[in-house]
């Protein structure tokens, strides 16, 4: 594995800027000054940094309901996401997607999808475009163990294999769906997409070096015309199902002790190959960051809501019918 | 006594349930703590087991088809779509499996399963979870479709929904969960097909259903204020669908405004107004009118959402156009 | 030049494909050397290799999702349903993703994407291939509804559906793939939402859209030998739906009967019975007529089949009650 | 493996039963004798029938498009399925369901499916009230190599391991779908299946004997309360996919051989376990299989149409609303 010191360097400040992004949403959220439901991506921020950090404007990703992460690290605007998950006219899709159905087209973020398993195809799509174009893009989903389970997702996996397109299948094993513990031991979902004949491998979701390593081979494998490949990235979701959720299915001696070992940000700092990335670097880091997101709070709570007229546009380009 | 809708369909399983051991409840959290997300189910896996009451995996295609494999094969079950938004990743298990078997078996079959599910738009969560999709459901042959307005009615068209033999959805407006009124104690069965007057009245007739009954039900009120008495039909249950209530309203009224939450085109609103222009021409003093949501998605922001759904504001200048007419 | 709908789809792909290169065609067995069951992609494999026309697994939501992932990269892909009985088992990706991106990504998208599918009953294959289900697509916003009802309409619907921005579902008839008449050579486009007069009358307006198209045809060419002047207009796309081409009509003939091969509640026929009595009450001198299959799966058997489907003699006996009224 | 004498004659018996009452109905419907569209299933035989062997009334299968052995090996009598066949009154779905949608609820049998992958699901039901009611029953669905990607499937392959249902996925793999060759390698299918945390094996579907051994132990197994297992019968397609289809795509001599080594019917009467069944017997089996098709072909013939009434009836139980 191979990284530069502006990558390292880009990875600190995007898991750090889910982070911060996150929090400071929880509390804004917790305020009553969030509309919706969100789904924060706590301790998961490793497996988004890792998947996206080689990836272009060119490249693709779906994501899920659980799509902060995704989209700070595939590069969409800080600024532009809080006023969509606000719900504002000028946020990415003018207010009428929030945190569920957030996009950035421009970036090559598909979409959140508020229906399980929704993403894979698209991405799918996504894939046969580069294929058919041949231009070396590569095209992944993102999918949590319990959408691993839909239909949806096998006959990507599938189609995958039968076209050999240039997609990976990023499983974000967090071995929770809403309220409900996986029943699948760790390792089953990659044993399952490696049955569909492609390469699997199950990778510590807290651990941004090894995601990188297996990220970098998959995408270069799809760039390659090598095909698709899958990583189960095994992590821990952090706070409840959405926000609000507060998890007391869950054994709290062993969510903290989870929690502890299962946090991408210390380990990473830890680990001597973020050796190159000094203090006041982080620091430096850290505080543009708060200023960004700062700034992008300021702005989103004095913009304003999307009008009326909006209702009814961009169902369609052109429509010779009745909206109304 | 005194309750909510929530709490009504929470009380029905567990009668239900204790009932007839054939009933089974399965769906995604089901047999969660809390009940599902919003508590539905509370209270049933502890006093039935988990052998009654079972939490499946994400997957609604095998969810809907095993409740109906079930039903085909002894068993009652109630299975829960979480939203209505999801039938898209479950549709022919009722489109082509569930709805079809008796007919296309040759009436061999008896399916015996509820499916319960939760529609419409008002909690901000946009596009893909607040959808209301029963015009899609009402079209389909071999299936019933409930819609209940009140915590009375859901206990009644419940209770009815899963001792009968017909597969039947069961739609629970999420708007409408903490609505309270007086629910008949013990056993309380509504027969289908059998709408609701909810407001007696001569100038005017409002449909409505799920929801927008409640509507109606505010746009009469208003409207008594003014003088003017309208009729309120709720329609309860779309498929089997109290075609002679609307038409007889209609003899006395002449004058109708549907409303229903769904999109405008193949809607309930469209069905209505065209069985009154087919069946009740005669009785027709003006035009018809259709109060839907537009022709677009449910948008996630909540400013323009509360323009997207039918609104009494909205029914009140269907009604004044009507009556002026 | 003549020619049958199935050879009209056939060279409005070729030359489509020929155009544009980011037009794909996808489906299972389009590749095959017979061109697809009913032959429809014939020659394309050949013409345009095998990364244009690409065979697919036996999985429609794949299918359909990659489809619309494609369309919103940059490819203008032309997916095959083989059967709109299988919408249920892909329904998400139409409903959910592809129906809804433009308008949940704020206008960001753009997914030109056609999706081919047969429709229709008539030829003995039973409960599950034989559906019309357009109701239930025209009801979905963000998505075109087209019904083609001869081979010309069928090239220039399809070839402005190939070169739309928006998705479209193109529905073709199993029943008139063989129907035959003049096509004009070269690029031929019709635009959407423009519904086509068939026959000109003053009597009676009779709406149809494919098969029924066809159907009321009949019917007015039996009409005219009585003297009785029916005006036949066939819808040609369900949405955008051409509202003001039927009140037209109205405005001369004030009676109408609306033949649909849907299934009966929540049809385009009560959606254009709808229409007239909300924006044409004035124009009406009689009960609009809804001619439509009944409120059951289509049979097996071909002697019920026949009698399940919208018939001309059903669609005469709807006129003389009109005409009688 | 154990065969009694009576259940090695009743395999002869249906294995024979299925190849000829086919045979027979392919010559009718090529004189235009039946409607609808029809598969044929030569060349399978041995799978259905070794699949429902040790069966009761009380044990389940979900069908497929191609459903003929299977509606016999699981008991439909011949008269009331050619009824059916050609849409009679009598027909075991009074002529409303043909040959795709053929069923007999009180053989267990619940129905062909002109659904690909819609089967699935409903055993994994039928598996479920078997395991409510404690009653020993098995189920079991029939899942073809192309149905074997339908998303319906995995879903209920995954149902069928967290419920541990008494369920069998029994796959044949002919190794085409319409048209098309399978992309997947022999063994693929059991391998995903597998994956899902279920024993799964491939079987060579013209070997009755080794059939019969694989559907004994997972039978077993489900009656025992050990949950679903997977069964890949690798198999043959002897003819079109449907009547009519002459197959050109196929290379001519590579079918002749295949079609000659997969014949299950000359394999079980030359494997030395047959040798308990005499020719005597065979001739007696023979003869009365064809006499049973005759007269059931004579009876179809002679009876009567479903009455136009029939169009309206069955929809529901009870139904409070309008038909027309
Ligand atoms: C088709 C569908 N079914 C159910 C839901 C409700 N739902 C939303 S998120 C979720 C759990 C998803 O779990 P997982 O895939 O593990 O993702 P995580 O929340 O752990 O990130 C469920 C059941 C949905 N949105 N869509
Ligand atoms: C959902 C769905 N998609 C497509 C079809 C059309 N179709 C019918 S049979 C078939 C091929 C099935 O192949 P396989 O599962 O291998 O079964 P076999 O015909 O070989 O027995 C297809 C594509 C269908 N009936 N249902
Ligand atoms: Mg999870
Ligand atoms: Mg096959």
């Amino acid at each position: 594995m191979d990284i530069s010191p502006e990558k390292l360097a880009d990875a600190y400040r995007l898991m750090k800027t889910i982070r911060e992004f996150e929090e400071r949403m929880r509390s804004e959220y917790q305020q009553g000054k969030l509309p919706g439901f969100i789904h924060i991506y706590r301790n998961q921020e490793a497996i988004a940094v890792a998947a996206c950090l080689d990836m272009t404007n060119e490249d693709y990703i779906a994501s899920t309901h659980r799509g902060h992460g995704h989209c700070i690290a595939k590069g969409c605007e800080i600024e532009a996401m809080l006023l969509e998950l606000a719900c504002k006219e000028d946020g990415l899709c003018n207010g009428k997607g929030g945190s569920m159905h957030i996009a950035d087209m421009s970036k090559g973020m598909l979409g959140a999808n508020a229906i399980v398993g929704g993403g894979p195809p698209i991405a799918a799509g996504a894939a046969l475009t580069a294929k058919t174009l041949g231009n070396g893009a590569v095209s992944m989903a993102f999918i949590g163990d319990g959408a691993s389970d839909q239909g949806t997702v096998a006959e990507s996996l599938n189609l995958a294999v039968v076209l050999q397109l240039p997609m990976i299948f990023m499983y974000e094993n967090n071995r929770y769906a809403e309220f409900t513990k996986s029943p699948k031991p760790d390792g089953r979902i990659a044993e399952r997409a490696g049955a569909f004949g492609m390469p699997a491998e199950v990778v510590d979701g807290s651990d941004f070096f090894a995601m990188y390593d297996a990220c970098q081979r998959a995408i270069m494998r799809g760039r390659e015309g090598g095909g698709p490949t899958a990583i189960e990235a095994v992590c821990n979701r952090y706070y409840g199902h959405f926000e609000g959720d507060a998890q007391a299915y869950r054994n709290q001696a062993e969510l903290d002790a989870e929690r502890a070992v299962s946090d991408p940000l210390p380990r990473f700092l830890a680990d001597p190959r973020a050796a190159a990335l000094t203090e006041e670097k982080i620091a430096e880091i850290n505080a543009a960051i708060l200023e960004e997101i700062d700034r992008g709070f300021e702005v989103t709570y004095a913009a304003a809501d999307p009008t009326p007229d909006k209702l009814y546009t961009d169902v369609y380009i052109h429509y010779e019918g009745r909206l109304q | 006594m005194k309750m909510s809708i929530r709490e009504a369909i929470n009380q029905t399983l567990h009668q239900e349930m204790e009932r007839d051991e054939r009933v089974i409840v399965l769906g995604e959290d089901v047999a969660s703590d809390q009940g599902g997300v919003y508590g539905i189910t509370d209270g049933l896996p502890a006093k039935f087991g988990l052998h009654r009451v079972i939490d499946t995996p994400i997957t609604e295609s095998a969810i809907v088809g095993a409740a109906g494999g079930a039903a085909l094969t002894g068993l009652r079950p109630v299975a829960e779509l979480m939203f209505v938004d999801f039938l898209g990743v479950c549709l022919d298990q009722i489109l082509n499996q569930i709805a079809k078997f008796r007919y296309m078996f040759g009436g061999q079959a008896r399916t015996p399963v509820v499916i319960r599910t939760m529609i419409g738009a008002g909690t901000g969560t946009g596009p893909q979870h607040s959808q209301i999709l029963y015009p899609l459901l009402a079209a389909i042959p071999g299936i019933k479709v409930v819609t209940p307005a009140n915590a009375a009615d859901a206990k009644g068209l419940l209770t009815t929904a899963i001792r009968d033999d017909d597969p039947v959805i069961f739609c629970e407006h999420k708007a409408l969960y903490m609505d309270e009124c007086e629910v008949p104690e013990g056993e309380y069965l509504l027969p289908f097909g059998q709408a609701r007057t909810a407001v007696e009245g001569s100038d005017i007739t409002i449909v409505g259903m799920s929801r927008t009954a409640v509507i109606a039900e505010e746009a009469a009120t208003q409207l008594a204020q003014k003088g003017i008495s309208a009729e309120v039909i709720d329609l309860r249950t779309l498929s089997p669908l109290d075609e002679g209530s609307v038409l007889e309203s209609l003899t006395k009224t002449g004058r109708l405004v549907v409303v229903d939450e769904s999109n405008p085109f193949c809607s309930m609103a469209s069905e209505i107004a065209g069985l009154a222009v087919e069946r009740g021409f005669d009785t027709l003093d003006a035009p018809v009118k259709r109060v839907t949501s537009p022709h677009t998605p449910v948008p996630a922001t909540p400013c323009l959402e509360a323009n997207y759904v039918p609104s009494v504001e909205r029914v009140m200048a269907a009604i004044e156009e009507t009556l002026s007419y």
